[in-house]
């Protein structure tokens, strides 16, 4: 061991000092989306530890607000509707005749993305218009996303939609692919306005306080709740967490611990369980996404313990077991439905007509009231409730499910 | 798996007949590039699609700079007799260190360029060091110092990070007519480690240290030495590789190498090649092939939207079934 | 038993650590939480060791984890009464990659690191093929019992463990488990002394297929169904082995040390997790402590390398 | 003059003493043979005179200035190069770079193949070796030709002392020959070989003088004019080795056939016709590359027969010939024979494992007795094992089946004086119970002293068979011509 000491010490520090020397001369973040590193700050609040640098108290307090305000549009159609849009002329992309469109997709390799894609898929046989559809997976790789990218622009696409991998590394990419086509970007951004349209729900602040809202409401004061985290440096997870943090920082309620679970089921019920041991009693769990809900609620139950508030997402074997279990919980969403709006919105912008510069979906949150209307027995475990994708050809089969 | 060769130093010559089935691994690797392409161009042309388009062609050489780069640092490590599992997370660090230094100043580049290889040669020689000196098997020392390094940049980084200045992306975007500017550099690095192995003397005593590391050590070889310095090597080209990233990417990103998958495709991509597990043979030629390969099969798969598990598929068949056309010339050792 | 010394007492060092923050781990119930987290690993690392003492590697038992509750969870699709056919199916599927890995390694001659790490591609690949990218259907409560439910007090997966854990020490015991290790010592002479080299390391393949296919169904049990159950364990499972001081090139180590391995890193996670070290630094400690440990290992005898210069199993090689 | 002089050399490994106070002198234009049983500290010795070891005492000259080895590269450097007994070559790597191995002349930084390769053809011709040539891959060459390598290396260093350990373990008899004169020849460039050898024979015909070695410590040097063989080898023992082979059978002791070929035949063999019978000794002769081996492992079915008939029958996998009572002792103890880093239970037991099942275990301490292993330590690793005790136990692994017939190629090979024998009166032992014996040995006296009737193998076939006590000359001339006196 001792014999190892300074080999790390070694690695440790240089990056240290790389890394923090270097920033110490960079202007801070402007936009909320760009990142900026730096050695972590000491921590702060209720066990929370310090704030992420992806939190903009502007866009936090924008994001807030969008929740109450009623979207315009088809409100059967949430995919169609848009929060106080902003709308831009796209005249000059007016094109008759079929239309040949284009997808660059970060990759297919989680569950939302899987039903985000069928869903997308579903919505360009809906349209004839479209008489081809090309698109490239890149993997979950940046670099092979920015070739996709240019790839794609030799062979003439009339329209371009990009789901970035990530957002800083892929505007260098998007901005020489606005000079050829009208893009469209969705669910991630980038750090250009150069995009017809950026098409997302109202994000990961909203996503984040609903369910901290939800626990400060349902735990008593000096209640303990653990928040799981995936993993650290995805910056819309960043964003739920921070979001969550300044809640609860403001409120009653003592963060126990802030987990990361890797996403993995059986960390998530270790880690969970640890927790019970340590604290007797846990009165509510906050988590930036669904994934491993109901690993942590199994947790309480092998442990024999009354599951307490959880804050889940919208998949089907979360509702179902909050169903069964008769659980105190709510699931914010990240609605998959907004694989749908791209599609619509190229076509819109091909024809002419006027879309949103930030077209930006409504985002419900699922509650012990609307459970029902959401839950869908037939549907996989990992299926996501708001795909949007229930009254179109091929559901449920395409999407997993079987007929009922 | 190894051990052989030297059992069978001491044994006399083997039949002709096995001399005869001898295939050299790098005309077979070349081979199945050209099918490859012919094949590729048959069924996209059926599917009708342009395969050889510039784009594509520029594409393919794009998307094999990197992992190309890397692989020929990997090569060295495999030909030594080693390998090296923290590439992956080396390159994700090199990026950050590039662009946390540029901070996208023009003049930021020299002084990021130097800190990226510093910090690669460093990391380098921690693994040679770890290898030889504290007798760690390479797979584990590797894997661990990888788990640092991970640690480190998931502690110190939350999300893509710094920027490189406009200037320096050119590395990553520009090119003279077909040729990417990456892809020359990525020829040149190969180029390099070529000459190495063939001219300099470093390069017969990694071979040899490969081949047998007590009879290198016999004949007056340094053998920690070369070990060592082709470890230094192999980080260094993963921290060119982290650079070209830098400079595609426009910034750092911490998960960059691991997305890649650099760790395992590079070495994939090495014995693809013809090149030895064990070490002692092979080479730097077989490794550009084998990494074309697997940049042309996914073009191909691209072009025909193939999803990325049918992807995943073929790419393990075609290593393994490479891997067991280069086996049959040691036919005839066993018992 | 001289070689296996050192890692138990690493091992209990960290568990009298763990004790240490936590008194509930001294009570029953607090420790047989703790095996039964660790049973899966540790079952696997038995069936890795088998793989590795023989002098091969196999990385493809993370994916095959993965495909086990995949699959799994798409036949057993919810219906109790699927379970115990699926049960035999799975550990019909580890059998059969383990003898796949084998067979190619043994016959085809390729290095089983490229024969593994191409099956790794494969089976992840595949079986996403087959459900159309995420798991489909749920495991049944009777499947899911093995790796949450509990016998009396005694949770089923410490008791599979303990039967796993006593067929391995008994294989190793028995001939086919020497000629296992002399076939991993020295191929040829195995060979020349009338062992059948390809079968005996073919079964080696086996073994860890069925670990896998165990530990995929311990896994699902006791945390359902997911897409990445499996990642990463590959590396888990073989640093594990090392950890208990199981040369990786074959021929020398027991499968206690290497089943103790595995124990001892999961008492390692317990123990960063309890102290709250930052999630990502986690990583860090865990990297040098795992070079740290091995290291010692390899510093034990510095006499002896004087005397006998590692050949080519020597540590600076991949075996 | 002394070109080197070694002066109280000690050394010890994990505390134990396996030299001590050792002398050796030698001068240039010597040959200067070290003999000693294994373990007498012969190859450590030179290990430290080539800077693979330190040693912990003494002091080392070369034309009386100090000198201290590091690193190997510094021994040669200081104009020593040693020949090992296990040859290290590369075999993936041509023969010139093989010779220049961690000394490429380079210009400019850069390596000179051309210069490397002349001066390994200058070498080569140098030592009249016209067989093959420096871009040959030593995977290509005969252990024969890649001794001329070894040597070649070691002239290639402008070495003036040059160690030789056991360089005569591989060869045959013809090719003993050429080395002579290889050694004459460097003798008479000035400079000093120092001659390792087991063989009596060599070190007579060679060496002006002799340092025994006993123990890690050094007996005498004397002129090998002043010594005979016999006194030689109590020297070394420490006792009179009269009778050095166990009586041959008497004929009445010589029972059925135990095993017989008619027209056994393949790549390598044909027409062999031969019968081993119970309690007879046979006498395997011929010269590198005559078949010999590859008889032994064709009979055992590890490269079996294509054609021809054998009774009882004929393997077609080392397992059959195991299932038809058939035992080899293979060549090459470390590479084919042992587990190095297994217990010597293991390995005694591992044919009894592979192929009779529960069965045939019996007493494993009692059976390391039989064969005389000293200390009959059933646990001990047997890389600790010396190369004596080595071969003991590979016997001891196939006597747990008690084979009907035993073939051993050349069970003698680098065991000292003592252990051999030990193996011989084994051997002879084994004969009497009822097993047919088959022996190769390139060591010509062992062979006659051992073998019951001699047969001459020559280019694949049975040149020929000799009855017990013929001549050296008399075999020679079958081998090599195939004429029968």
């Amino acid at each position: 061991m001792s014999r190892n000491r300074p080999l790390v010490a070694l690695v440790v520090t240089s990056t240290i000092v790389f890394a923090a020397g270097c920033t110490s001369d960079k202007p801070p973040a402007a936009t909320g989306q760009s990142a900026s590193a730096s050695a972590a700050p000491a921590a702060t609040g209720a066990g929370t530890g310090e704030q992420s640098k992806f939190f903009v108290q502007a866009d936090f307090d924008a994001q807030l607000a969008m929740r109450t305000k009623t979207p315009q549009g088809d409100a059967s159609r949430p995919w169609e509707q848009a929060i106080d849009p902003q709308m831009v002329s796209t005249a000059k992309y007016k094109k008759d005749g079929g239309v040949h469109l284009c997808f660059s997709n970060a990759a297919v390799n989680n569950p939302w993305r899987q039903v985000g894609w069928k869903s997308m898929q579903a919505e360009v046989a809906l349209h004839k218009e479209i008489t081809k559809f090309t698109a490239l997976d890149a993997e979950g790789k940046d670099d092979k996303q920015i070739s996709d990218i240019a790839e794609l622009q030799g062979q003439g696409c009339d329209a371009l939609i990009v789901s970035p991998n990530t957002t800083a590394t892929l505007t260098p990419a998007v901005k020489a692919a606005c000079g050829k086509v009208p893009v469209i970007v969705f669910d991630r951004g980038v750090d250009t306005d150069c995009p017809v349209t950026f098409i997302n729900p109202i994000g990961g602040y909203a996503f984040g306080a609903d369910g901290a809202e939800f626990l400060v409401e349902k735990v008593p004061a000096g209640g303990k709740v653990l928040a799981l985290r995936i993993l650290p440096g995805v910056d819309v997870l960043e964003t739920r967490w921070s979001a969550a943090k300044a809640t609860f920082d403001k409120s009653q309620v003592q963060v126990v611990g802030v987990e990361f679970t890797d996403g993995d089921a059986a960390k998530t019920k270790s880690v969970v369980s640890d927790y019970i041991q340590r604290h007797g009693k846990i009165d509510g769990v906050w988590m930036d996404a669904g994934a491993t809900a109901v690993a942590a609620v199994e947790a309480f139950e092998d442990a024999g313990q009354p599951v307490p508030a959880m804050v889940g997402e919208d998949q089907q074997d979360f509702l179902q077991k909050w169903k069964d279990g008769g659980l105190t919980a709510i699931a914010p969403t990240y609605p998959t439905y907004q694989w749908r709006t791209p599609v619509i919105a190229a076509l819109k912008i091909l024809a002419g007509e006027e879309v949103p510069k930030t077209w930006k979906l409504p985002q419900p949150k699922i509650t012990s009231d609307t459970l029902d209307t959401y839950l869908r027995p037939n549907m996989p475990p990992l299926h996501y409730a708001l795909c949007g994708c229930e009254e179109m050809p091929g559901f449920p089969e395409n999407w997993g499910g079987k007929k009922s | 798996m190894n051990g052989q060769s030297l059992k069978q130093a001491g044994r006399p010559a083997r039949p002709a007949v096995a001399a005869l089935r001898e295939i050299d691994p790098t005309k077979v690797i070349y081979l199945a590039l050209a099918a490859t392409l012919v094949i590729g161009w048959v069924l996209v042309a059926v599917d009708g699609g342009d395969f050889l388009t510039v784009e594509t062609i520029v594409g393919i050489q794009q998307r094999s700079a990197a992992l190309g780069i890397v692989a020929v640092g990997q090569t060295l490590a495999i030909l030594a007799g080693s390998l090296d599992l923290s590439v992956a997370y080396l390159i994700s660090l090199c990026s950050l260190v590039a662009a946390e230094t540029m901070a996208g100043r023009d003049g930021g580049i020299a002084a990021g360029v130097a800190a990226v290889l510093a910090v690669s040669a460093l990391v380098g020689l921690v693994n040679g060091m770890v290898i030889t000196r504290l007798r760690v098997h390479a797979f584990i020392a590797t894997l661990g110092t990888a788990l640092i390094i991970k640690g480190v940049v998931d502690h110190l980084y939350d999300g893509p990070a710094g920027s490189v200045p406009d200037s320096f992306q050119r590395l990553g975007y520009d090119r003279i007519g077909p040729v990417p500017v990456s892809a020359l550099l990525w020829a040149a690095v190969a180029a390099a480690a070529w000459f190495l192995l063939r001219r300099t003397r470093l390069g017969h005593r990694i071979y040899a240290v490969g081949g047998d590391e007590e009879v290198a050590r016999l004949s007056g070889v340094r053998t920690d030495r070369v070990v060592v310095l082709t470890h230094v090597l192999c980080s260094v080209c993963a921290g060119v590789a982290g650079l070209l990233l830098a400079a595609r990417l426009g910034a750092g990103a911490p998960t960059v190498g691991t997305d890649g998958g650099y760790d395992l495709e590079s070495i994939a991509a090495v014995v693809l090649g013809g090149t030895a597990l064990a070490g002692g043979k092979g080479g730097v030629a077989g490794t550009v092939g084998g990494v074309l390969l697997l940049a042309v099969l996914d073009s191909v798969f691209n072009q025909l939207e193939v999803n990325s598990f049918f992807k995943d598929v073929v790419r393990g068949l075609v290593i393994v079934i490479a891997v067991a056309v280069y086996a049959r010339r040691r036919k005839g050792r066993q018992i | 038993m001289k070689r296996t010394l050192p890692i138990l007492v690493v091992l209990a060092v960290l568990l009298a650590a763990i004790a240490l923050v936590n008194p509930f781990f001294l009570e029953p119930a607090g420790f047989l939480a703790f095996v039964k987290r660790a049973a899966p690993l540790v079952i696997l690392a038995a069936g890795q060791y088998f793989v590795i003492v023989s002098g091969e590697f196999d990385l493809s038992v993370g994916s095959l984890v993965t495909v086990e509750v995949v699959v799994a969870a798409r036949l057993i699709d919810g219906q109790e009464s699927a379970t115990w056919w699926v049960l035999l199916l799975l550990i019909a599927v580890g059998l059969l990659v383990g003898l796949l890995n084998g067979v190619v390694t043994t016959a085809l001659r390729v290095p089983s690191f490229i024969t593994t790490l191409g099956m790794m591609l494969i089976l992840s690949g595949a079986v996403f093929l087959w459900t159309g990218g995420a798991p489909r259907g749920a495991l049944s409560e009777a499947f899911r019992t093995f790796g949450r439910g509990n016998l009396g007090p005694v949770p089923w997966s410490v008791l599979i463990l303990l039967a796993a854990g006593a067929a391995a020490i008994l294989l190793m015991r028995s001939d086919f488990g020497r000629r296992l290790v002399a076939t991993g010592d020295n191929e040829r002479a195995a060979a020349l002394s009338g062992v059948r080299v390809a079968r005996t390391r073919i079964l080696a393949f086996v073994l860890s297929g069925a670990a896998a296919a165990i530990t995929g169904i311990l896994l699902g049990g006791f945390a359902g169904v997911s897409a990445q159950v499996g990642q990463g364990l590959e590396f888990s499972a073989i640093t594990a082995v090392v950890l208990g001081g199981v040369a990786l090139g074959g021929g020398r180590g027991s499968v206690v040390a290497a089943m103790a391995g595995a124990l001892t890193l999961e008492a390692l996670f317990t123990l960063l997790n309890l102290y709250g070290i930052s999630g990502a630094l986690e990583f860090t400690v865990q990297g040098v402590i795992i070079i740290a440990a091995v290291a010692v290992g390899a510093l034990r005898l510095p006499a002896w390398l004087a005397k006998h210069p590692p050949r080519k199993q020597g540590d600076t090689h991949v075996a | 003059m002394t070109l080197l002089g070694m002066r109280g050399i000690g050394k010890r490994f994990l505390g134990v003493r396996v030299l001590s106070g050792v002398d050796l002198d030698t001068a240039a234009g010597e040959v200067h043979a070290v003999v000693g049983e294994n373990g007498a500290g012969k190859s450590t010795l030179m290990k430290i005179l080539a800077g693979v070891h330190v040693p912990d005492e003494g002091t080392i000259e070369i034309d009386g200035r100090p000198v201290a080895f590091g690193h190997p590269l510094e021994a040669q450097r200081a104009g020593v190069a040693i020949i090992y007994q296990e040859f290290n070559l590369l075999p993936d790597r041509s023969v010139a770079e093989n010779v220049f191995l961690g000394r490429e002349p380079a210009r400019r930084g850069l390596v000179d193949r051309a210069a490397m390769e002349a001066e390994t053809r200058r070498l080569l011709d140098e030592l009249g070796e016209t067989s093959f040539g420096p871009r040959d891959a030593v995977r290509r060459l005969s252990v024969a030709q890649q001794q001329v390598v070894e040597i070649v290396k070691a002239l290639s260093v402008d070495a003036r002392i040059i160690v030789m350990d056991e360089p005569t373990a591989s060869l045959a008899e013809h090719e003993v020959e050429l080395l002579y004169t290889l050694v004459r020849r460097l003798q008479r460039r000035g400079l000093a070989v120092l001659y390792i050898s087991h063989r009596l024979r060599e070190v007579f015909d060679l060496a002006q003088r002799v340092t025994v070695l006993k123990d890690g410590a050094r007996v005498t040097t004397v002129p090998t004019a002043e010594v005979g063989p016999d006194e030689l080898v109590r020297l070394m023992v420490g006792r009179e080795l009269r009778d050095y082979f166990p009586p041959r059978a008497a004929p009445g002791e010589i029972g059925e056939v135990r095993l017989s070929v008619r027209g056994g035949g393949n790549g390598r063999l044909r027409g062999i016709d031969l019968d081993l019978r119970a309690g007879e000794i046979t006498g395997l002769a011929g010269l590198q590359g005559s078949g010999r081996t590859e008889l032994v492992k064709a009979l055992f079915g590890a490269e079996p027969f294509a054609e021809g008939r054998m009774e009882p029958r004929r393997p077609r996998s080392v397992r059959d010939g195991v299932a038809a009572g058939i035992g080899l002792v293979t060549e090459d103890r470390k590479a084919e024979g042992l587990a190095l880093r297994q217990s010597v239970r293991d390995n005694a037991l591992l044919v009894a494992r592979a192929t009779a099942g529960r069965q045939a275990r019996g007493d494993v301490r009692a059976l390391l007795e039989r064969v005389r292993l000293s200390p009959p330590d059933p646990e001990q690793e047997v890389r600790y094992l010396s190369g004596g005790n080595q071969q003991k136990v590979v016997l001891a692994k196939w006597m747990t089946v008690g084979p009907a017939v035993l073939l051993l190629d050349e069970p003698t090979r680098g065991v000292d004086v003592g252990a051999k024998a030990a193996i011989h009166d084994l051997m002879r032992q084994l004969a009497r119970d009822g097993t047919a014996i088959l022996m190769i040995s390139s060591e010509l006296p062992e062979l006659i002293g051992m073998s019951d009737r001699v047969v001459v193998m020559r280019d694949g076939r049975i040149a020929g068979e000799l009855p017990a006590g013929s001549s050296e000359e008399a075999i020679m001339r079958l081998a090599a011509s195939g004429e029968a006196t």
